[in-house]
């Protein structure tokens, strides 16, 4: 049984462009970022391998019922035969033709068991993510994991960063809706649902930047909710959590920078956090849930020159062209791209300062600021702050100095 | 001419002005008397003049129809009458009683209109009856419902208060069992006596309520009377315990499916099982206002609980002043579990950290990392 | 009497007795047979019928337009012609349009008009709560699409998963709307079940049992008791849901320690039955119209009836597949996986059974077996979609992607509407005596499953290439390279839904002409072969003039043929006009109809009062509370027969017993 | 005239009663035939009879010796007035009430009572307000008792009680005056008809009066005013509807009892009907007067003008009663000088109990005059005694009377007789000593300490006479069972005696 599955897996190529059209078609269109059927991990492997053959199997009974019928049809149609003998079936025909895909079904199940048991494994595990879920973005925590370099935990959002070729268990929750957490290329989909801890196995064969989308529906800017993983291969990873717990470096004095902290310190300290910045009187910053805010945190920014993206992963804080460097480079290199993170000639520094100009009209977050009662009048997502383009400039090359 | 009974009051009424005139002259209190017997002349006046109007209510041509119309019998005198009764008393011994009263009271007099309505509705009595049941059984078949149900229900709670878990637990399977026989048995055997079905109805119902009766004087048991005696708020983190603080997680299905870590005592050490993490963990991540629930299960043979020390907070009065910040669990006693829901908004201040203690048990502690 | 509510029998005891000339506590009744009054004080099940058609297809037309604005969004990338927050609302009110206001109406409609006809009765069992349960969800529909109007409508996905339809995140009262609507709606399905269970149960002509009753009313059993165990979950879960919005209930709020997947199974537990609710009235259609035009019974009739039977036991064990990214844990995935393999097998005997069907029959292309025809094979591409999704991995990847739109819409629209669709052309000559016309019937049969075809196709593409549904915009970022990316799939997609369009507005064309035209329908215009074709087109009011006796499965078709011992073929003994008079020859003598009533209509009105004042001010509450308690006397007051003297005049009294005369 | 119809003997709604026990005691107790109303009345006021003269009994033996001690002595003034309160209300006043429930729709050819579910209610109130009465009265709440609350309940409970007698006595008269068979006028009407409407008619005259002072006295005593002197007060303010000549009224149907019986036995029409009526009338309309008293009597000392003021009242509710009380009795005797008449058994407890009353009556013509300083002596307690159990006495003459035409059985005549002269004994030896003693000062409502001379030789008959009355009032009620069960088939006969008074 299990050598004809094999060859089914290994012939389904041949037999979906025979079955099915519209699944060569879809191969036509090639390398969206989020194919299904283009696997980059063991897991998304194991899907694969499963999903091949059943698609194949289902086109091939979706031709055979469409054959038998048009043959029916023309066979039988009218052609002023007489009013034909008034049977009423044949139970054994029926039986036999009610088995056969009972039988079918019960192949796919034995097969379908393993797959589910082979995903659902958490003792291999080699390195585990915390990841929150929250309107409309992913906040990644990394628990201290020595094996990894990790000696503190390290906090960051809008881009997964993990080793290749390393078993990873995400530990998925929410803060306030239910978010699902799906890069097809590496796994399948797994909700975040607030009040329970999920997992997830992900795991990438090669370096490279793989795309995702929250698919649980979570809201206005559901659309908007992306997610990258990016997997660096080990050395790089290395590279990346030493600088993530990289202590704090404050801007140079009297610098447009150092104004920057000053309006950072008094407008985004309320939600955002910077690990190790002090206030002017010698005590940490450290962010609080803010009087305006319904939900309980905003992304963490220490360090946020390191990532591509922000708010969340809605958009890019790279230029499209820089972007387009890290995204199309080989596996070999895109770890280096990567790492370099953002500098001042590649900041998208157009979306940022809109931004901070006005968040809410970048990203839809709450339908109508009149109707927000039920929360106590705090809405989601980062607000209107009334910045003054001065202000803007100070606190974009403060954030440049967040590498 | 002057009928019989106008003769009557009129001969009334003249002794009475006699007597009136004849109480001015000779009483010394005259006020009343003279006013009541005032009253009294208008009134028998009054009388003789209907009298004269109606020639006595005089027929002669026929009988009159209320001599013939024949009062079904009514419970509704009886009723109306308990509910005076009950008014009256109501207004002596308690207000509850009183308004029992009044809603007898009202629903019988509203039950006597509509049926000596419905009887004079037309000369047809089955025609009257259906008459009166259109417009009352709407109203009374909810109302009897509700009342009978409501009185079962309340009997039976009664008697679960009562009885202890265990009896309570067979009672109820033994009351659906009985129920579901009885179901069976009128579904099955549809041409049952009426009387019967009637007779089993009517003794289970009774013999609910006379339990219910005797559980409700009786009182509740002990546990529920100790219970209700205790402070169900969450318990200051200190020795005390409480014996009926009903949260165990222990049989909650859906928080087991939804912890994130399970800390266990065993042998007085402190570990933690992490969901996703195969080794036992001495850090619990906790992020960042996002509700966590923990399960503490002891394994040791004391009684324990945890407790997650989450800084200080500062107090109103004495202003200034500041105490430890502490949630925790019951007191566990050994082999069981209870549940720890925390939501914590911010994080620690650097140098110092969250951790979970158990009182009792020295230098074990698991540190709470809120990145 | 052919109905189950009975007038109290007055009986005379004894001599003198007086008739009582009034109706206590109420208006006189409704007894106009014509105008306005004559359909909304209606009881009879043909009129209400007809009404919950009209209704479901206004619905069909208002979730259509919300379609087509989705697709028109969804055309280009970063579309701009509706908003986010509009967006969210369009999606959830297309999917809550189509599923209860359209789709199980039309098939209540179905269900109300046809099964008295089919089981031979004179009408359904309670009529006039019949009547209250087309109200109900005429009113129920109207309240929730009134939130368009009242601060925008719902926007938590028709699914409406907690948290996210909290008060929190959804502010606006469109949630509110839909959730007391879709209950004043769930109340008129259960009412109507119940209704139907009872009428069938109960009121079959002599002769019929359960093994002889025609195949579309068992499939409505089927789906009777689907919903008379389905509506109370769902009715629980948006109880809670309105509690937690109104009343500050906290049933799935996590901070108090509840769990949101409450909600999800709840949901999923009625969820699931509901597809089947919506497919099985299509499938009990395409059943009888394929034997009409194959000149065959139905291969297999115990097998589609157990088949049916079987889907609606299983149909409750397998809600959890939706739920299979939820984190359910390996072992519930596992066991939901395999009783959704199970579920597949019952419905593939029926697609064997129907091609068996017409399998050595004499095939009749009329527009009504296109339809069905199409059913079959479109039905089956969903079906078998759905087979890949039982596949728990391998729908973690394609659930919530357009790949799982694709696969519902070729169950619902290739399964559900074209079955309705059938069902259409195959009764309308039965239901207003004249005949659509088979040229557009036939455009529109190909339009329509070339626009489903060409809207729903790609979308199995876009799925498995990654798009995920319920996204108000798609970004070229993820649209992936070369010709058949994203954007050539959705313009497909947006393009065919405007020939879908097209081919329903043909549909609504040839419903006026056909209306114009003055030529009246054969008596027996295919050649039927179940009791609705056995009287007048349209049926009386009383439906038949006596009630038959049935001896065969079809038997209509054998009071027509009969076989020839020698060849097994079926030679006519007499036609449909023939079998009609022998009818009207014996004609009853004494017919009682139920009488029309105020109070279905006035009850239903209240609800919506009632719920409207929940959400904006309790005083209103107040207000409906009261007209509902009046309206419940009303009704309990009214006997459900007229009284003689209520009648305006006995020229309108007497139409039914008129005509039984002739 | 006929005066019963046989047909309304058995109305329908008593054939509707089932054969199983329950739908026996429903049928009973969901009445609305008159004369089951009628009959639970009656029966309900014999059994209060019976309690009513135990307590009388209880009393008497105390006061035999000041040094017996059957009973706490706080509670003596609430034993008194039991037995007063019992007496008119949960004895006399029902009972007459009830037959004449029975009685009066088969009397004036009506098959059903007016309001019978009214009179059924009232009946029930009557009822459950002397339960309460009683309860009351255990708990220490009669006049002058301690516990407040159940003070409150004796006000309520007598208030319920006379609520139930006005809606009975609304009832009755309301029957008679609407509902009469076609042709027969008033003036038509049986004797008996026309005794029950014209106390009926006094009762709902009055007793509204008593009604306005329990008001004033619960009002007082919820409040605490004392104004009415609260609880103490309550005798003061009602006690006069308890006392003589009040408590003639209840004897006003008693006439109609002994006129009726004797116009059966004179088997004709009853001579001097007019008078007869006009006997009545002017024993009633003076009665109703009474509700007026205040303080009255006879000063005979003093100068002239004095006394005819105080003769004034003194004759008006003296005289005047007495007179009606002596036309009837003198009309009845004549009638009997007919040779046709032959005495029977009823006759003799009616024409005693009349006797009694008049005696009782009497009685109060000297308690009213002052120079012999009788009032508030026991002489006080024994024209009750005299005038009550006249009453009751006369009641079950009518009950041995009208009895078989309701259940179809004759009474014995023999043993009604003799129960009758024992009950007249009874009476006798209950009451006169009590004349006697009242001369010999001998307080009123008191047990003990100085009860005057020879005391107990009068308090020893006293209690003999109760006890003797006991036994005849339980005798009699057995009688009545025994031979309402087993008596003699009553033939057409009886009910032709009917016939004699058209």
């Amino acid at each position: 049984m299990t050598s004809v599955w094999i060859m089914l897996v290994k012939k389904s190529r041949a037999i979906l462009g025979f079955a099915a059209i519209s699944i060569v078609a879809a191969s036509c269109g090639t390398n969206a970022p989020q194919d299904t059927w283009q696997p980059k991990g063991p897991n998304s492997k194991i899907i694969d391998d499963l999903q091949r053959p059943v698609f194949a199997v289902a086109g091939i009974i979706g031709l055979i019922v469409a054959v038998a019928v048009i043959y029916t049809l023309i066979k039988y149609r009218d052609r002023g035969q007489p009013i034909p003998e008034q049977t009423h079936g044949k139970p054994a025909l029926e039986i036999t033709l009610t088995i056969i895909p009972a039988l079918i079904l019960a192949v796919v199940a034995v097969f379908t068991f393993g797959a589910i048991f082979k995903l659902a494994k958490t003792d291999d595990t080699e390195m585990i993510i915390n990841v929150t879920g929250q309107q409309w973005w992913w906040e990644y925590d990394y628990p201290t994991q020595n094996e990894f370099g990790i000696t503190q935990p390290i906090i960051s959002s809008g881009q997964l960063v993990m080793p290749v070729g390393t078993k990873v268990l995400l530990r998925e929750t929410s803060r306030d809706v239910i978010h699902s957490y799906w890069i097809p290329a590496l796994n399948g989909k797994r909700d975040a649902v607030p009040g329970r801890v999920q997992t997830l196995r992900l795991e990438a064969d090669a370096p490279g930047i793989y795309a995702g989308q929250c698919t649980e529906f979570c809201g206005l800017s559901h659309a908007n909710m992306r997610m990258e993983a990016v997997a660096l291969s080990k050395a790089d990873f290395a590279k990346w959590v030493a600088n993530q717990q990289a202590a704090y470096v404050a801007p140079a004095k009297d610098s447009l920078a150092q104004q920057g902290e000053e309006v950072f310190l008094n407008q985004c300290v309320r939600c955002h956090q910077v690990n190790g910045l002090m206030r002017a009187d010698g005590t940490p910053a450290i962010a609080a849930p803010d009087e305006n805010v319904w939900s309980g945190s905003a992304p963490n920014l220490t360090h946020l020159m390191s990532r591509n993206t922000f708010a969340g992963a809605s958009f890019d804080l790279l230029s499209k062209q820089c972007r387009d460097e890290v995204w199309n480079a080989p596996s070999d290199v895109v770890g280096t791209k990567y790492l370099a993170g953002v500098t001042e000639e590649c900041l998208n520094q157009k979306d940022l300062r809109s931004w901070l100009r006005n968040a809410p009209a970048m990203l839809p977050m709450y339908a109508n600021a009149t109707q927000l009662k039920a929360t106590g009048g705090k809405y989601r997502g980062m607000p209107y702050l009334a910045l003054t383009e001065d202000d803007i400039s100070k606190l974009v090359a403060y954030l440049l100095t967040l590498k | 001419m002057f009928s019989t009974g106008f003769k009557y009051f009129l001969g009334v009424t003249v002794l009475s002005i006699a007597a009136l005139i004849m109480s001015l002259f000779v009483l010394d209190q005259v006020a009343i008397a003279g006013v009541a017997i005032s009253m009294l002349i208008v009134v028998t006046a009054l009388l003789a003049g209907i009298a004269v109007v109606t020639r006595d209510g005089q027929t002669t041509t026929s009988t009159p129809d209320a001599s013939n119309e024949l009062a079904s019998q009514s419970m509704w005198p009886l009723v109306t009458s308990i509910g005076v009764v009950l008014l009256a008393l109501g207004l002596v011994t308690s207000s509850i009683v009183f308004f029992t009263g009044v809603i007898v009271l009202l629903a019988a007099l509203a039950e006597w209109m509509i049926q000596s309505w419905s009887e004079r509705a037309s000369k047809d009595k089955n025609y009257n009856a259906a008459a009166r049941k259109r417009v009352l059984n709407p109203i009374e078949f909810p109302v009897l419902a509700a009342l009978g149900l409501g009185v079962v229900i309340y009997s039976f709670s009664r008697i679960m208060l009562t009885v202890n878990k265990t009896t309570g637990a067979t009672l109820f399977i033994v009351f659906g069992a009985l129920v579901l026989i009885a179901g069976i048995l009128f579904a099955v055997k549809p041409e049952l006596k009426r009387s019967l079905v009637v007779a089993i109805c009517v003794f289970g119902a009774v013999g609910i309520f006379t339990a219910g009766v005797i559980s409700a004087t009786s009182g509740v048991r002990e546990e529920l009377v100790a219970a209700k005696a205790e402070s169900h708020e969450l318990p200051e983190c200190g020795a005390e315990r409480s014996e009926h603080f009903d949260k165990e997680a222990t049989g909650t299905l859906s928080l087991r499916s939804s912890v994130s870590a399970t800390i266990e005592l065993l042998d007085g050490k402190l570990t933690a099982q992490v969901v996703g993490f195969n080794k036992p963990q001495n850090t619990v991540t906790v992020r960042r206002s996002t509700p966590t629930s923990l399960i503490f299960r002891n394994l040791d043979a004391k009684e324990y609980r945890l407790v997650a020390e989450l800084g200080t907070r500062t107090l109103v009065e004495p202003e200034g002043a500041t105490e430890k910040n502490l949630v925790c669990t019951q007191l566990t006693a050994q082999g069981s579990e209870q549940l720890l829901l925390l939501d914590i908004a911010k994080s620690p201040k650097a140098g110092t950290s969250y951790s979970l203690t158990v009182p009792g048990v020295e230098g074990q502690s698991i540190e709470l990392v809120v990145p | 009497m052919a109905i189950i509510e009975r007038e109290t029998e007055v009986t005379a005891t004894g001599i003198d007795i007086a008739t009582p000339t009034t109706t206590y506590g109420v208006l006189k009744r409704p007894v106009a047979a014509t105008g306005w009054r004559a359909w909304v004080f209606t009881v009879d099940h043909k009129k209400l019928g007809l009404m919950y058609g009209a209704t479901a297809m206004f619905f069909f037309i208002v979730g259509g337009v919300e379609a087509l604005l989705i697709r028109l969004q969804l055309a280009a990338p970063n579309g701009k012609v509706l908003n986010a927050d509009l967006y969210n609302q369009m999606f959830t009110m297309h999917a809550t349009t189509m599923v209860f206001l359209f789709v199980m109406p039309m098939a209540a409609g179905f269900a109300n008009y046809f099964i008295p006809l089919q089981i031979g009765a004179r009408d359904v069992a309670f009529p006039r709560i019949n009547a209250l349960g087309f109200w109900l969800l005429l009113f129920g529909g109207i309240f929730i699409n009134l939130s368009w109007f009242l601060g925008g409508a719902a926007d938590g996905g028709w699914f409406m998963y907690a948290p996210n339809s909290g008060p929190v995140f959804s502010p606006t009262h469109g949630i509110d709307f839909w959730a007391f609507g879709l209950q004043i709606a769930g109340v008129a399905s259960l009412t109507g079940s119940i209704n139907l269970i009872v009428t069938v149960l109960n009121m079959r002509a002599p002769g019929m049992t359960l093994m002889k009753m025609p195949i579309f009313t068992w499939m409505m059993t089927v789906v009777q008791f689907l919903l008379l165990f389905a509506v109370p979950v769902i009715t629980v879960a948006l109880f809670l849901l309105s509690f937690q919005r109104n009343f500050g209930a906290r049933f799935f709020d996590v901070a108090a320690g509840a769990d949101p997947l409450l909600w999800q199974h709840l949901f999923w537990i009625f969820g699931h039955p509901e597809v089947y609710i919506l497919v099985l009235p299509s499938f009990g259609i395409v059943s009888e119209v394929l034997p009409v035009f194959s000149r065959k019974p139905l291969f297999g009739y115990p097998f589609v009836v157990f088949s049916g039977a079987a889907i609606g036991f299983v149909g409750w064990g397998v809600w959890a597949h939706h739920m299979f990214a939820s984190g359910l844990g390996p072992v519930s995935v596992a066991v939901f996986s395999l009783t959704t393999m199970a579920i597949a097998v019952p419905t593939g005997v029926k697609i064997i059974n129907w091609t068996l069907t017409m399998w050595g029959g004499k095939l009749v292309f009329s527009t009504a077996m296109k339809f069905s025809i199409g059913l079959i094979v479109l039905f089956t591409v969903g079906g078998l979609s759905g087979v890949t999704h039982s596949v728990a991995p391998s729908d973690t990847q394609q659930t919530d992607t357009y790949y799982i739109v694709a696969h519902f819409h070729y169950v619902l629209f290739g399964g559900a509407v074209l079955g309705i669709f059938s069902g259409f052309y195959y009764w309308w000559p039965k239901m207003f005596g004249k005949m659509l016309s088979e040229r557009l019937g036939n455009w529109n049969f190909w339009l329509m499953v070339i626009g489903m075809n060409l809207t729903f196709g790609p979308m199995h593409i876009l799925g498995l290439q990654g798009q995920p549904r319920r996204m108000y915009q798609w970004t070229e970022a993820r649209a992936g390279e070369g010709l058949f990316n994203f954007a050539f799939w959705n313009l497909v997609a947006s393009i065919g839904s405007f020939v879908l369009a097209v081919g329903i507005l043909l549909f609504l064309i040839n419903v006026v002409i056909t209306a114009r035209n003055p030529t009246k329908s054969p008596l027996d215009p295919w050649n039927s072969r179940s009791l609705e074709w056995m009287t007048s087109n349209p049926p009386k009011e009383h439906n038949f003039d006596v009630i038959p006796t049935v001896h065969h499965l079809d038997e209509f078709f054998h009071r027509k043929y009969e076989e020839d011992p020698a060849t097994h073929t079926m030679r006519q003994i007499a036609t449909a006009e023939e079998v009609l008079a022998e009818q009207e020859r014996n004609a009853d003598k004494h017919i009682h109809m139920p009488s029309p009533s105020y109070w279905p209509i006035v009850l239903a009105g209240a609800v919506p009062i009632i719920t409207f004042g929940m959400i904006f001010s309790h005083l209103i509450a107040v207000v409906g509370g009261v007209i509902l308690l009046f309206a419940s006397f009303g009704w309990a007051l009214e006997p459900s027969t007229a009284p003689e003297s209520d009648f305006e005049n006995q020229a309108a009294h007497g139409t039914a017993l008129d005509k039984v005369g002739h | 005239m006929t005066a019963i119809d046989m047909n309304s003997v058995m109305t329908k709604s008593d054939t509707v009663s089932g054969t199983n026990l329950f739908s026996k005691i429903s049928s009973w107790l969901l009445t609305t035939s008159h004369h089951r109303i009628g009959r639970l009345m009656v029966s309900v006021s014999l059994l209060w009879t019976v309690a009513v003269v135990v307590v009388g009994v209880v009393l008497g033996v105390e006061r035999i010796s000041s040094s017996t001690d059957l009973i706490d002595p706080g509670s003596t003034t609430q034993l008194f007035s039991i037995f007063r309160v019992g007496l008119i209300f949960g004895s006399v006043a029902p009972m007459t009430l009830g037959i004449a429930l029975a009685i009066v729709p088969m009397q004036i050819g009506s098959q059903v009572l007016a309001f019978a579910r009214g009179a059924a209610f009232g009946a029930y109130l009557w009822f459950f307000g002397m339960i309460i009465v009683g309860v009351s009265y255990i708990g220490n709440g009669g006049p002058g008792g301690g516990d407040p609350q159940m003070v409150d309940l004796f006000i309520l409970g007598l208030g319920l009680v006379i609520a139930g007698l006005l809606v009975v006595s609304a009832s009755i008269a309301t029957t008679i005056l609407t509902s009469r068979r076609a042709g027969m006028t008033l003036i038509d009407a049986p004797i008996f008809v026309w005794s029950s409407l014209v106390t009926s008619i006094s009762l709902i005259l009055t007793l509204p009066v008593m009604a306005g002072a329990l008001i004033y006295v619960a009002v007082d005593h919820s409040y605490e005013r004392s104004t009415f002197g609260a609880t103490d007060g309550i005798n003061a303010w009602i006690g006069w509807a308890l006392t003589s000549p009040q408590i003639f009224l209840l004897a006003v149907s008693t006439l109609g009892v002994l006129a009726q019986i004797v116009g059966t036995m004179v088997r004709g029409r009853q001579p001097l009907r007019g008078g007869l009526l006009i006997g009545i009338g002017v024993m009633s309309t003076a009665l109703i007067g009474t509700v007026t008293q205040s303080f009255y009597s006879l000063q005979l000392n003093g100068n002239l003008s004095d006394v005819a003021k105080s003769l004034l009242p003194f004759l008006l509710f003296n005289a005047l009663p007495m007179l009606g009380v002596l036309i009837v009795l003198g009309l009845c005797l004549l009638a009997m000088k007919n040779e046709k008449a032959k005495p029977s058994a009823s006759f003799v407890l009616a024409f005693f109990g009349v006797g009694m009353v008049l005696t009782g009556m009497l009685g109060n013509v000297l308690l009213r005059i002052n120079d012999l300083k009788l009032s508030n002596t026991v002489f006080e307690e024994a024209v009750l005694v005299y005038v009550g159990y006249g009453v009751v006495l006369s009641s079950l003459g009518a009950i041995a009377y009208f009895g078989p035409r309701i259940w179809g059985r004759k009474m014995p005549t023999m043993p009604v007789i003799g129960l009758g002269l024992i009950g007249v004994l009874g009476v006798v030896f209950a009451a006169l000593p009590y004349y006697i003693a009242g001369f010999t000062d001998q307080p009123a409502g008191s047990i003990s300490g100085q009860l005057g001379d020879n005391s107990q030789i009068w308090n020893s008959v006293a209690t003999a006479g109760q006890t003797i009355f006991l036994v005849f009032v339980v005798a009699f009620v057995g009688l009545v069972i025994k031979s309402s069960r087993s008596g003699e088939i009553a033939d057409e006969a009886i009910f032709e005696t009917v016939q004699a008074n058209s």
